[in-house]
Formats: C-alpha cells, structure tokens, sequence
C-alpha cells in the first residue's frame, strides 16, 4: 500500500470507531449482543488494520524527512478578514508519531474490546457501554491523527467525554457518577489552560507573520514556530515559555500529573476494561502525546521543558510512595500510572521526545496487562481488595503468569519492556542540561527512588495477591475459577508483547538500532536528544543501567522479605508509624483539601452571586417597583383630594343639572312644542341682535 | 274698490282663525279653518298669484281641510263629554306667541325692504311657473314627488300596522 | 421585479392568526392544526430564502421597497442580508417546533394560537425590516402578545413575571425611541432632501446634519440603544427579567423567548448602533465587552445556585448571551464578530432543546426542582439521552455547535482583551460545573421512586427535538452553511466601524 | 295710490302665524295641533307671495314656486300627521297630546 493510496483511506481510521459508535448507540437495544459486539470488535480491529497499513506505507517511504501523509476532509471553519484569513480544516496527518500512537490505541484498544466481551457479560447496557468504547477510540484517534490543534482539541475533550459517560457507567450508585463528574471537571480546568494556551500561540503568530499563519496546523506552525521568539515577553516570561506552560496546564489534567491528578484514583470506579483501556493505555498519554506533538514549540523554552520534567519525577516519586499504602487493587494500579506518566514527563521534559513516546508505548503494553489481570482477579473474588485476595496463584495460573510478566516489565528488570524504556528516560535525564546546573542529576536521583518504590509496591501486590493462603471466606474460594478465554487470551497477547516490548528501542550502547527512535527521528528531529547519546562513553550508560537494575532489585528483595518471609511486620511497621501511615494512605489528604480549597468556595461563590442577584439586584428593581407604588399613592391620596374633589364637584353639578333638564323631558308632545318654539325664538333674537 | 277687497279676505282669514285658536269644539275650529283658507287664498289672487289662488283653493281647502276633518270626526266619537279642548299651560303659550308676534312685527317694520315704488301690473304667472318649475326647480319638483309617493307608502304602513296591532 | 418573498414571510402567520380567530367555537379541534400549517410555508420560504441568497453579496437582498407614510418619508422598506439570514431561518424554524410543542395547551385555544402566530410575524418582521419606524413597529409589536401569553398561560407567580417582562422591555424600547427620533431629525436623505429613518441611509455618514453631527449627541444616542439593547439581550445588571419571565412562561413560549427575543438585543446592536455610530461603537466596545464579560460569569455562578431547572438555564441563556456579546465588541478581527452570530443561531438552537426538555418533564413530574428528581435515566433512557446532548451541546464540548461558535468568540476576543478572554475562558470549567451537577441530581445516582412510572419521552416530543439535535451535531462538524453566509456581510461591517475615522 | 302695502300683508301673515303657534301650544287636542301647523304654514306661503309681489326681482315668481313647495309639503306632512294620531287614537283611545308621553325616556 503506497502512502498515496492510503492518503484516502486514512480518515477512514478515525471513521470507523465512530461508525460503530453511531450504530450501536441508537440501535444498540434492538440489535442482537452478537450483532453489537461484531461491530465494536470490528470497527476497531478494522482501525486496527488500517493503521498497520498506513505504518507499512510509512515505512516504505524512502527517504524519513518525507515521511507524512496528509489528507484533507473537507474545511472546516473560515473566515475572511480584511487581509489574512481564519481557516481551519478537518485534515489527517499519519506520520510516524501519530502512526506509532495509532498501532497502540487501535492494538492495545482491540485486545481490551475483546476482554470486555469476557467482562462485561451479563450487563444489561452492554450496547451502550460499547458505544462508548467506540466512541472513546474515535476519539482519541482524532486527537492523535489531527492535523491541527484545535481539531486536537475537539478530540482531547471528545476523550474527556468518553471517560465521564465510562467513568460513571454504573450510574445507579452515585459516587460512580461522581467520580465521572470529578474527571470531567478537572479534565475541564487542564483544557482552560490549553485553549488559553491555543489562543495566545494563534494570535501571536497570526499578527506577527502578518496575517499569513491562520490555520494552527502543524505545518505551519512549526515553520512559523521562530516569529514567537521575537514577541515581546507578558509578565516578564517569553511567550514560547507562557504557551508551553499553557498548553501543559491542559496535559497535567489530561494525564493526571501534579496539580490535576486526583480524579484518576476514583476513575477506577468505571468498569476495569475501561480503566485498562483509558486510564492506563491511552486517554492518559495524550498530554505527553502533545507535547510530543509540538516539540519544536518546547524546545523553544527551556524553562518550560525544566518545568515539565520536575512536574513528571515529582508526580513519579509522590504517586509511587501514595501507591504503597493502597489496599484496592485498582487503586495502587492506578497511582502507578500516575508514577509511570511522571516518567514519561520526565522523559520529555529532557527533550528525551522519543525515549518518552518508547516509555509510552511498552507503559501501554503492560499497564494495560496489568489492569486487565487485576480485572480478572476481581471478576473471579468479586472485591477490589487485595486483603481479602491471596493465593490465588493455584487457581488463577493463566492470570498469575500474565501478571508476573507485567510485574516484571514495569519492575525494570532487564529482558523485559519496562526496563529499556525506563532506564532510557533515566540515563537521558541523568545527562540532560536543563535551565537549573544540576537538575538532570537531581531528576535522575529522584526517577531512580520511584523506581525502586515501583518495584515495591508492585513486588507487595503480587505477593499480597497471589502468594500465602485466600483470605476471601470459604463461600468466596468455591467460586474462583479461571476467566474464559475471551478474557484470558488479551492478557497471553498482551504479556508477550510486554516480555518482547522493549527490544523496539534498544539503548545505543548494544549498537543495535534503536528501531524506535530512528522511527520518530523525522517528527523529532531536535538538537538535544539523540544526539546527547553519542558524546557520553558506554561505561556510564552501562553503569547507570547497573544501578537501576540493582534498585529495581532492592524493591523487590524489600517487597518479598515485608510481605512474604515476615508477614506480620508490615503490620508492625504500619503500629509504629501509625500517623504517618495514615497520611499518605488518604493520600496526603489532597483530595479533601482540593474540596475545600477548590470546589466549596466555587460552590459558596455561586450560591453567594445566586443570593446576590435575587437579594440586590432583584432588590433594587422590586424597591423600585415598590418606591414608584409609594410615589403613586401619594400622588393618589393628594389626587384624591384635590383633583378628585373638583372631578367630583363637577359631577354633581352634571348630576344637579341633568336631573332638572331631565324633568323638562316630561314626554308630553306639546311640551316638546314649547321648546321648538322657544328655540326659534331664542335663534330670533340672536339673529336680531348680532 | 281694492282697498275693499283687500279688507274683506283679510277680515275673512283672521277672524276665523281666532276661532280656529280659541274654540272649545273642534268641529266648530275646523270649520272655521275653511274661512281662513278661503281668505288667503283671495289674499293670494290680490298679490297677483292667481294660479297660487287656485292651487290654495285645489289643495288646500278640496283636500288637507276634507282630510283634517276626516281626522276630526274619526277622532270625536270618544269626546261626547265635551271636556276642556284646551291645556291647562294656556297662559304660558299666549305670552310666547304674543312675544313671537312681538318679535315679528318688530322685523317687519324695522328693516327697510327694497320695495318696488309702483307696482307693475299683475301678469298670470301660470306659464311660468311652469317653465320654472321644469327649469330651475326640477330637481325640487322631482324630489316633491317623490316625497309624496314615500308619504302614502308610509301613511298606509303606518295605519295598517296600528289596525294588526290590534 | 420586487421579489415579496420577505413580505409573504411575515405576513402569513398573520393570516393563520386571522382564520383562527374567526372559528366558530365548534370548530375548535381545527385551530391547533391551522397554527402549524400557518408556520409550514414560512419554513418553506425560509429555505428558498437559505438557498437562493449570494453568500457573497455584503448587501441587502430579497429587498422590498415601497413609500409608506410619505408624509413623514417612512419606507415599508424589508431585505435580509448576512446578519438577518440566520435568524430568519432560525425565528422560521422555531416557530413551527414551538407551535408542535404547545400541542397540549388546552386553556383558550383560539388566543393562544393567535396571539402565538402574532408574536411570529412581529419577530420576522424585527429581522427583516429596514426602516427604524417599522422596525420599531415590529419591536412593540413583540411586546404584546409576550405580555398576555406569559400572563395567561402562564405558571403560578405568572402575572409578576409578565409586568415584569413587559415594563423591562417597554424602558428598553422607551430608550430606543429617543435615539430613533434623534436619527430621524439628524438625518436628511441626500436625494430628496427630507429627513429619513432608512438604515441604509442613516449608514452613510455623509447623511447626517445637524445634531447627528454633534458628538455628545452620537454618545448619548449610543448609551441609549445600548441601554435598551441591553436590557433585551440581557446584559447583567439589566436581567432580572429573565428568570422571572422564563420560569412562569409556559414551555413553548420560554424557548420562544430564549430561542429569538434574546437574539434581538445583540441583532439590533449589529443593525442600528454598529453602522450608524461607527466612531461610537469603538468608543463602547471596552465597556461592553466587560459587560459581556460579567453576564458569562455571573450568570455560569448563578446558574449554579438554582434549584428551579427553568431557571438554571434561563441563567445559562444569560451566560451563553455573554459570550456573543464578548465576541461582538472586537473590530480588530471579523472573527469574533462571526463567532457571534453563529453564537446567536447555535444558542437559539440549544436553549430550545433545553426548554423543550425540562417542558417534557414538567408535564409529567409538575415540579422543576432539580433535587427532587434523581435516577431518571433508569426509565427514560432516550430523554436521558436527548437531555445529555443538550447539556453537553451547552457547555460547549468539541464536536457540537456551540464550541465553534464560543471558541471563535473567546479566540476573537483575544487580540484584544487578552486579560478579559482569560476570565472568560473559566467560564467553560463553571458552566461544565453546573450542567454536569445538574445531570448528576435529575439523571443518575439510584432511582427515585417517586418517578417510578413517568412515561417515556412520546413521539411528538421527540419530533420536536429532534431536528434540532441533528443540527446541533451537523453545525458542530460543518458549521459552513452559516459561516459562509454571514462572513460576507460581517466583513464589511466591521471595515465599515473600523473605516470611519 | 294702493291701500294696502308689504307691511300690511306680513302683518296679516304674522297674526296667522302667531294664532298658528297659539294653537299648537294651547290646544289639547293633537288634530287641533294639526290644524295650528297648517296655519303657520300658510302663513309662510302668503309671506313669499307676498314678497314677491312687492320686491321686483327678476324672478319673483320663484316665490310662487315656493309657495306651491310649501302646499305640496303641507298636504305629505298632513297626511302622515293624520295617519300618526289615528294609529296612536287607535291603540290608546285617545288623541289628548298630554296622553302621549312615552317619548320620556
């Protein structure tokens, strides 16, 4: 398939989610649940294809600079000023940042519909929660293949959707409908600082390339992307750095970074296929995936690409340390999401583009193992708590394997997936040179302890999970059984992916290609990066690999030793630090501050305007009313008086009269004779007189 | 010789409608309006209008005094108990009509008519009135006719209703 | 050949009107039926109107000019150009839904119906008229009808709520007469030297004399229409109307009332105030985008704090005019100003939805308050479904109309009230607050039992509804047939407020 | 040189008039009153001979057409007076004037 070709079957990618989407929502209840699940499994695997050829097509373009194919819908929205013109298209690009992006949500996103066939069974609104599925793959496939940011941006919030309507598909209780709310809005805050963000980056080049940059596309922007130097700097930052903040504000609440993470844990209330696929896979990569995206605009910053990295090992070490104490096993999953998309930031954040899409991609492959292991366990000892797990290793063998292999990708140990990535991200940060002397090293020495945490946490579920004896009650163990194989098959595919994973992105000191990297290079194509590699010897990179190795193994050995040799000193432990426990398992109070901190004034304001505009403003216009009523009754009384008196003497006077003249009218014809004649002879005089 | 005539018809219009004024019995008042009648019409051949004394003595007496004492004898049957023809409110209307005769002569005698010094000798006016009559006046004539026959439609309704009423 | 198109348009609800007053009373069940079909053929027109008007022509078209009042030189004078387009097709196409959903009005058939059909000829008129006079004639002519159908039919506090509406309205319009006689008597019409009330001539200003000249006039003329625009668009401090009016309304005429009587205020700014008193309109343009700025806040806040769902989206009508009012006071761009015309057709459109909705659920439950509901999504699925797209159309999700129309607004707005946009721009988090919150207490969450046998939403509901949806979705991924339409003319308003010196 | 002169005649017309009102006013009887109006009128009618007689006008004889209006409308006017109080005699059985009074409202 020659790109040319796929040029007109590219958009037929995002397309078919959405045809799917569309059928099954409306005629969901009257088809058959065969008929839906053909449709959603197709539709996606249908992407799935598609997005493999245009890969193929990609790939079989010579030369990498010209790797990109665009092709354009139809216009979107324009409007012609005076000279230049507003005008945005409804357009495709597949190049190999958005085709790598593509093979991950269509892939990982076709096992996880078919593990949901296995999950969801037996739920009445299965139509609609396929639907949504659907609908949630469109539109990530539109926020990855957009051609410009707003048509990012129509995806990037087409993804919040999703994740509310999925977050809250159980929404007969309500705190899943909460929850969902809570996404929604906090996605909300992420997406005002992008669009603030989108606005000033449009404006800015729009007057400075003197109306000719009008459309936001990549293009373009990218050419353009050196006019911002020259704008004069607001609030003492440049404008690069202002947008570049902007514009992450939008990823920390898209990907559950610092400030707008707290929606991810209670996400988990949405069905685990769903958390899997969107809270682990892709929705929460789109943050990095932008940044990714606009690189050239980053780059442009330092400030904000150092911002971005402290954000990223922060949020990595505060999750993985959150993570440790957690009891639901969605729960601790979840926060090493968090901790795993800090790494990513990190990555990114050192101009370590690629290393952080590789991040991105083998984080995909085994988080979403991980999730979709976790969903089975549940399914099987219907509890998310791993207290009342355990031992589940003889039951569970497909599961407990699968899971294992997760474990030890996202440990970092060697052969696996995890490792590569992360330790890339780690010896990039270790030699990067940001804004700060000395942050890399900083960075790098904080990445290294939440890894070592990861390790634990995940080396304590494991063992929690599958070792020692079932604590679940007897009732409970007769009915752990195996998951069907729908279930069970994604979660084989998804493990050898894991295991196999990482040999993409091979670090340069085996010599052998970084298939990965030489992939994105064209998209990414930057100064720092790649090319920071060479200058280094292989000592150090072999070195440093040595010692995240030796902390991945530290976690472990740590992990095994609390929770399997002496099982009782984690309860000891938890005795002692008894305080300090409790902090960081209601996760460092963070949410109930936000509440107070964020959502009651919000809530006191609204009420308070809400009082306000009935109590003042309706005040006033009713003391108006009420002032003008006085004013007229006062008229009144002094018109009643006054006016009315003369009004009334006068009609007396009418009714005096009347009565006399009425009496003359006595109906005797001769007396109306007297009056002719009178008349006439009144009318003589007159005439008489004059 | 004139002057005799003159004063003749003029005795002979005003006495009687004294009578006409003042009698208690109607029979007695309707005839002596046919004096009266009588005497304009005479008055009428001394100005000259002789076919206007003709026409007075056609329509008025022939006519208006037969249908008026029509009016009175269909009308007498109830009144055998000869009470008071006349209104208590007597007084009043005399002062008035003597006011309104006042007032009259006072016009005639105080404006100054442009009167002919020598009267030109009576011509008989019949041929033209009648040209005037189909000339200037031939709309006035038109519409009298009309008027009369809307009378006689209007006279016969008017009887006939009263007669149903019944 | 004068094409009467715009005449026939607005007249023919009139006739409807007419016949419907004279039924004799056993002819009653006829009335509803005659009412729509009155409304079918303005459909009928508005859509040759759609499609035979040049997208690229900047001038009036369809124009209809004839002496009227020669005494005072007052031109029965009608056309439509880009600004008019929308809200005709719009006025048209609500009128015929509003009427499809006040099926179930039972109270005094015959007045309702015909005062309705009134109330539509007044508002075509309003967008199709070009001289002040009839303008004004139509204004007043609104206010009528408005008056009695929120008084008669209306809900419980209903003639508090009708006074209300009608003395707002009635100073608005006392204002606006002020500045109509100002322009009157400063304007003389180049070729027959009498003064003039045309638009078009009143544009030029080469047409003015006297006072029209004298600035403090043209500042006091301006403060005066925007007083009286203001407080029909509403502008914050002049709203309290609103919520009143729409929560006693009965449902057909609150979407009416928010669907097109609000678009009239920022209408008549873009007609009268913009051409005439070009150097005006940029001396203003700080101070009403503030006000806008303040409506989107303030109302999105005090959306948020109401109990009564009516009023909650009257509120949001208030916060969503705010944005078309941002966009409209920007000159150094047309996209702002395009933003917020398609705002005004994209709004018309969505708070039709919503009324219809909470009508659906008035006539079932008798009660708005939002906490009294809960799980309703349990047994009415579909009206979840249709309500759930109507929210999400309001706060302004990506892929439905009104994020095109607010995101070019805010973007617009940008150049230059950077600070300004910004505050706005926090209104989407408010405004996806309140509706989410909203959706949350009547939708999800256990069932409540108390609405365990409301009936689905029935077919004539849905028919109402939906049209309008698919053009929600539809103008979200093409908003083009309107752009197209109104970018014309708007370009050359906006060179026409920049270009006076 | 002539006895009687304008004065004399309208005079004459004047004391009919006067009797005519007399009599409508005074008299109890609606044919009376009847009778009255036809005095005035032919008071009138010997007004207008009598002016044109005495004051030479080209046309003087459009005092005589008047005159003859005068008869024509006085005998239509009789005749509906007549058949008035016949049909009220008829249906009150009585032609005393004061009797009519139900014109009072």
């Amino acid at each position: 398939m020659d790109p040319t070709t796929f040029k007109d079957y590219l958009f037929l990618i995002p397309l078919l989610p959405f045809a799917g989407a569309a059928i099954n929502g409306i005629l969901g209840r009257r088809l058959g649940l065969r008929a839906v699940h053909l449709i959603a499994l197709g539709s996606v695997l249908g992407s799935f294809v598609l997005s493999v050829a245009g890969f193929l097509a990609l790939v079989s373009i010579k030369s990498p600079e010209a790797r990109r194919v665009v092709s354009v819908l139809y216009q979107w929205i324009l409007i012609a000023g005076q000279t230049g013109s507003f005008h945005i298209n409804v357009a495709f690009l597949l190049d190999p940042l958005s085709s790598v992006m593509c093979l991950v949500v269509t892939g990982v996103g076709f096992f996880i519909h078919v593990y949901s066939v296995g999950y969801m069974h037996g739920d009445p609104g299965r139509a609609r929660y396929f639907a949504y599925l659907n609908l949630f793959t469109f539109s990530m496939l539109v926020l990855v293949l957009a051609d410009n940011l707003l048509l990012m941006f129509v995806g990037w919030e087409g993804v919040g959707l999703c994740s509310y309507l999925l977050i809250g598909f159980w929404f007969s209780e309500l705190d899943n409908a909460r929850a969902g709310m809570k996404a929604f809005i906090a996605n909300r805050v992420g997406d005002f600082g992008f669009f603030v963000g989108l606005m000033l980056l449009f404006w800015t080049l729009y007057v400075s390339s003197g109306q000719a940059v009008g459309s936001l596309s990549y293009g373009e922007l990218k050419g353009a992307a050196p006019l911002l130097l020259d704008a004069e700097p607001i609030l003492g930052l440049s404008v690069p750095t202002i947008i570049c903040l902007a514009l992450f504000m939008g990823a920390t609440g898209k990907s559950a970074q610092i400030p707008l993470y707290v929606w991810l844990p209670d996400a988990m209330a949405g069905p685990t296929p769903v958390s899997a696929l969107i809270h682990a896979a892709t929705m929460v990569t789109a943050g990095v995936f932008m940044i990714v995206r606009l690189n050239f605009l980053y780059l442009l910053s330092p400030v904000a690409l150092s911002v971005v990295a402290t954000v990223g090992a922060l949020t990595a070490l505060y999750a993985a340390s959150i993570a440790i104490t957690q009891n639901d096993i969605k729960k601790v999953l979840a926060y090493s999401t968090i901790s795993q998309l800090g790494y990513m930031f990190l990555g990114v954040g050192v101009s370590a583009f690629a290393a952080g899409i590789f991040h991105l991609v083998t984080h995909a492959f085994f988080k979403a193992l991980l999730f979709l292991g976790a969903g089975s366990l549940i399914h099987a000892a219907h509890t998310n708590d791993i207290r009342k797990m355990g031992g589940l290793r003889a039951h569970m063998p497909a599961t407990f394997f699968t899971f294992m292999v997760a474990f030890l990708a996202i440990a970092g140990i060697p052969p696996f997936a995890g490792f590569f990535s992360k330790d890339e991200i780690l010896f990039s940060t270790f030699n990067a040179h940001l804004a700060a002397p000395g942050l890399g090293k900083l960075l790098w020495l904080v990445g290294l302890m939440g890894a070592g945490l990861t390790a634990f946490y995940m080396t304590r579920l494991v063992i929690v999970t599958f070792f020692g004896e079932f604590r679940g009650g007897e009732s409970a163990e007769e009915k752990l059984h195996e998951s069907p194989r729908t279930m069970t098959g994604p979660l084989v595919i998804l493990a050898v992916l894991s295991a196999v994973g990482g040999f993409i992105g091979l670090p340069a000191v085996t010599h052998l290609p970084n298939l990965i990297g030489g992939f994105l290079e064209p998209v990414v194509a930057l100064k720092g990066g790649a090319a920071s590699h060479g200058s280094h010897s292989a000592a150090l990179e072999l070195g440093l690999m040595a010692v995240s190795v030796a902390a991945a193994a530290a976690g472990i050995y740590l992990g095994w030793y609390l929770y399997h040799k002496r099982p009782e000193l984690p309860g000891a432990l938890r005795e002692r630090f008894k305080n300090l426990h409790a902090v960081v398992y209601n996760k460092y109070y963070v949410d109930e501050a936000y509440d107070r901190l964020f959502v009651r004034p919000v809530i006191a304001i609204s009420r308070g305007t809400g009082r306000f505009d009935l109590g003042v403003i309706d005040w006033v216009v009713n003391a108006l009313a009420r002032a003008t009523e006085r004013i007229s009754a006062g008229i009144g009384w002094e018109d009643l008086k006054v006016v009315d008196g003369l009004v009334n003497a006068i009609a007396d006077a009418v009714k005096y009269w009347g009565y006399h003249t009425r009496r003359l009218t006595t109906g005797k014809v001769n007396h109306y004779l007297y009056s002719v004649v009178l008349g006439l002879f009144v009318l003589y005089l007159l005439v008489l007189i004059t | 010789m004139k002057n005799f005539a003159f004063n003749v018809f003029v005795i002979i219009t005003l006495i009687p409608s004294f009578w006409v004024a003042l009698s208690s019995n109607i029979v007695h008042a309707a005839f002596s309006l046919f004096f009266t009648f009588f005497g304009v019409a005479g008055l009428y051949v001394l100005l000259g209008a002789d076919f206007l004394g003709v026409l007075q003595v056609l329509v008025y007496i022939s006519g208006i005094l037969v249908l008026i004492i029509f009016g009175v004898m269909m009308t007498q049957r109830a009144q055998m108990e000869h009470i008071s023809t006349r209104l208590p409110g007597r007084f009043a209307g005399a002062v008035l009509s003597v006011l309104v005769f006042g007032g009259f002569m006072v016009a005639v005698y105080k404006t100054a008519w442009p009167k002919l010094t020598e009267l030109p000798e009576p011509v008989p006016t019949t041929s033209e009135i009648g040209n005037l009559l189909l000339g200037k006046y031939l709309i006035p004539f038109e519409v009298a006719s009309v008027l009369l026959l809307a009378v006689l439609v209007g006279a016969a309704l008017i009887v006939r209703q009263s007669v149903r009423k019944e | 050949m004068q094409s009467h198109i715009l005449s026939w348009i607005i007249f023919f609800p009139l006739i409807g009107a007419a016949i419907i007053c004279f039924l004799p009373k056993r002819l009653e069940s006829w009335m509803k039926p005659i009412a729509l079909a009155s409304t079918v053929p303005q459909l009928y027109w508005a859509y040759k109107l759609y499609v035979n008007f040049e997208r690229a022509n900047p001038s009036f078209q369809f124009v209809e000019h004839t002496s009227w009042i020669l005494r005072f030189n007052i031109d029965y004078y009608l056309g439509v150009d880009g600004v008019s387009m929308p809200m005709v097709l719009l006025t048209a196409l609500l009128s015929f839904i509003c009427i499809l959903a006040s099926w179930n009005i039972d109270k005094y058939i015959r007045g309702y119906f015909s005062l309705f059909l009134l109330l539509d000829t007044a508002m075509m008129g309003v967008f199709c008229a070009l001289d002040f006079f009839l303008f004004y004639i139509f204004w007043e002519l609104m206010l009528l009808p408005m008056y009695f159908l929120i008084g008669v039919w209306g809900g419980p506090k209903k003639e508090y709520a009708a006074i209300k509406f009608f003395l707002f309205t009635l100073v608005g319009s006392v204002f606006m007469l002020i500045a109509m006689l100002a322009f009157y008597f400063g304007s003389v019409e180049p070729a027959t030297g009498l003064h003039s009330f045309d638009f078009t001539i009143l544009a030029n200003q080469a047409a003015h004399i006297g006072i029209l000249k004298d600035p403090v006039v043209r500042w006091g003329c301006y403060l005066l229409l925007l007083i009286g625009f203001a407080i029909k668009i509403p502008l914050v401090p002049f709203h309290t109307w609103l919520p009143d009016a729409h929560v006693e309304a009965p449902t057909a005429i609150s979407v009416i009332l928010a669907g097109v009587l609000l678009k009239m205020g920022t209408y008549g700014l873009i007609r009268i105030s913009y051409p005439v008193l070009p150097d005006m309109a940029r001396a203003f343009a700080p101070v009403v985008a503030a006000f806008g700025l303040v409506s989107i806040i303030y109302g999105a806040f005090c959306a948020m704090a109401q109990k009564d769902l009516k009023k909650l989206i009257a509120y949001s009508s208030i916060s969503h005019m705010g944005f078309v009012v941002l966009g409209m006071s920007v000159f150094s761009n047309t996209i702002g100003i395009n933003g917020a015309i398609l705002q005004m057709f994209n709004h018309g459109i969505i708070t039709a939805m919503l009324f219809l909705l909470v009508g659906v659920i008035y006539d079932r439950a008798h009660t708005r308050d939002i906490d009294g509901f809960g799980g309703l999504a349990h047994n009415m699925p579909v009206f979840a479904g249709y309500t759930g797209l109507a929210f999400m159309a309001g706060l302004g999700l990506p892929g439905l109309s009104s994020f095109i129309s607010e995101a070019l607004c805010l973007i617009g707005a940008f150049q230059t009230y950077k600070v300004m946009t910004v505050l706005a721009t926090t209104s989407i988090i408010i405004t996806a607050g309140y509706f989410l919150w909203t959706m949350q207490r009547i939708f999800l969450g256990p069932m409540n039992e108390r609405w365990e046998d409301l009936p689905e939403i029935s077919l004539r509901e849905a028919a109402c509804l939906t049209p309008l949806a698919i053009i929600v979705v539809v103008l979200g991924f093409y908003p083009m047939p309107i752009l197209d339409m109104i970018g014309a003319t708007l370009r050359n308003t906006v060179h026409l407020v920049v270009a006076m010196r | 040189m002539l006895a009687y002169s304008l004065e004399n005649f309208l005079l004459v017309s004047g004391v009919l008039f006067c009797l005519g009102i007399f009599t409508v006013l005074t008299r109890r009887n609606t044919v009376a009153i009847i009778m009255g109006i036809e005095l005035i009128l032919n008071a009138a009618g010997l007004n207008f001979v009598a002016f044109s007689r005495f004051v030479q006008t080209q046309n003087h004889i459009s005092g005589h057409v008047f005159t003859l209006f005068i008869i024509v409308i006085s005998a239509a006017e009789i005749v509906i007076a007549l058949a008035i109080v016949l049909s009220l005699y008829s249906t009150k059985k009585t032609i005393h004037v004061e009797d009519f009074d139900e014109l009072k409202w």
